[in-house]
């Protein structure tokens, strides 16, 4: 799984790609928490056009980050998911919280 | 068709992927559509992941076994952990239930199983381990299958 | 890297491709080239195809064995079955002799997977079945482990 | 594993494509010898350019549609193999009997 940052400044948008399973998550979380560990972070953009498999290892990834900024007054949104993230997504109300763009 | 596996392999997060890929591999044999041979992915995926976190708690020396079996158009997996097993197997079975919120879990594994396999059965006991079954009817094999038959 | 591996498959031919399948999954997690996860393949194949045909004789109710280990940078694979086995393992070793050259077996296979892995051994007798060893190490892993403990 | 034939007269010209080991070959082995079975055929020519896997049962193959034919004063071509493919077949001696294209 490949986390690859394009913009880093009140917002970050940040491109995933590959696998985001259990295993992944691990790293990509670390990744995340680094990219908006700056207090002047309000928002984050994860573009999913890449990530050709997901489980539900990958609704804990946004939801925690969500609750992160979500501390500071920021927000997440994701774009360019699949039918396949969607329907997950949907399934566990991630876009209550979350917006899709 | 008729066929049957059973892999056994350690309880390592790197094996997530690599049993998914075994899953599909097997389940191939059915020509299943790529949204079918995904769906399997995705549920095998969430088992397996659920024996290493859950069942043995990352104690990545332990032996996950996952059994395949073939049978007309039908696949089914067995994902077998001899781990420290579920006290109220319904309760772990709702949506957004999990016991390890500090790991970011969504609770969400097993509603994953259910809907994207056509059964989804849990057996377990608390330091009994536990076996989740699961099968899929692969719709073109199927179809197939009655065409053959004609 | 350290894993390990076992998958027990029904000796029915469709299941070569399908153990191949798994070997280069098992194998993927050393990011081999394309090249060496083709060897690793080609060689597993015969190894199965063997068990198969001559050591269960086409019985497609008995089931093959396939070990799979890695260790740091090499990955090796056991294939196991429990059939008639060979006499003389010397003989059976030498390129173009065949037992079945009736099926237009070109007696090939060992020299085969010793071409295209590092170290391959095999342990058989008469009536005791039959177990084939293969490794291979894999460059790219090799120079990656080197570069960690710099 | 598909046998696709692209002319069949006197040469038969057989475009294999798939995955081309001791399963596959039971039914490659059948057609080839369906196409070949007419005695005025005189060479076979298989086109390997889609064969992307091949083991040690693919020479057995060869060799065997080279034996029907050379009984009746033919011969056997391959065109397009991969280096792979290519490989295996000058371990086994197979282009001491059949053309390489
Ligand atoms: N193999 C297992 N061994 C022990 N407990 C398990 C196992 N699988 C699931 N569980 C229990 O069921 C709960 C719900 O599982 P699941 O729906 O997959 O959600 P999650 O994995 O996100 O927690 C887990 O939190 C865990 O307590
Ligand atoms: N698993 C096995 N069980 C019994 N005999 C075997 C086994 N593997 C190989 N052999 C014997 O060794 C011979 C040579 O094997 P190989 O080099 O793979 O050529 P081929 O498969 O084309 O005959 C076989 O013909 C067979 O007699």
């Amino acid at each position: 799984m490949q986390v690859e940052p394009i913009s880093n400044h009140e917002e970050v948008v940040v491109v995933l790609e590959g696998e985001l399973d259990h295993h992944s998550a691990v790293t990509v979380k670390e990744e995340l928490d680094e990219l908006i560990m700056n207090p002047e972070v309000r928002r984050l953009v994860l573009d999913m056009a890449g990530v050709h498999f997901m489980d539900s290892s990958g609704i804990g990834v946004v939801l925690g980050r969500y609750r992160t900024l979500k501390k500071r007054g920021g927000s997440v949104g994701v774009k360019n998911v699949s039918d396949r993230v969607d329907h997950i997504f949907k399934m566990s109300g991630l876009y209550q919280v979350v917006e899709k763009l | 068709m008729k066929n049957e596996m059973r892999l056994e392999i350690l309880s390592i997060s790197e094996n997530e992927a690599f049993a998914r890929a075994v899953a599909g591999a097997f389940a191939a044999q059915l020509n299943p559509t790529l949204e079918e041979l995904a769906d399997i992915k995705m549920a095998v995926s969430e088992a397996v992941t659920n024996a290493i976190i859950h069942g043995y708690e990352c104690d990545g020396k332990r032996m996950v076994e996952i059994h395949g079996v073939i049978r007309g158009s039908v696949v089914a997996f067995e994902v077998i952990d001899q781990g420290c097993g579920i006290d109220d197997v319904d309760q772990a079975r709702e949506p957004f239930y999990t016991s390890k919120p500090d790991l970011e879990r969504s609770g969400m594994g097993f509603t994953v199983m259910e809907t994207f396999m056509d059964k989804v059965e849990v057996t377990s006991g608390k330091d009994k381990g536990t076996k989740v079954f699961m099968l899929k009817a692969i719709k073109a094999a199927k179809e197939r299958e009655t065409s053959d038959h004609e």
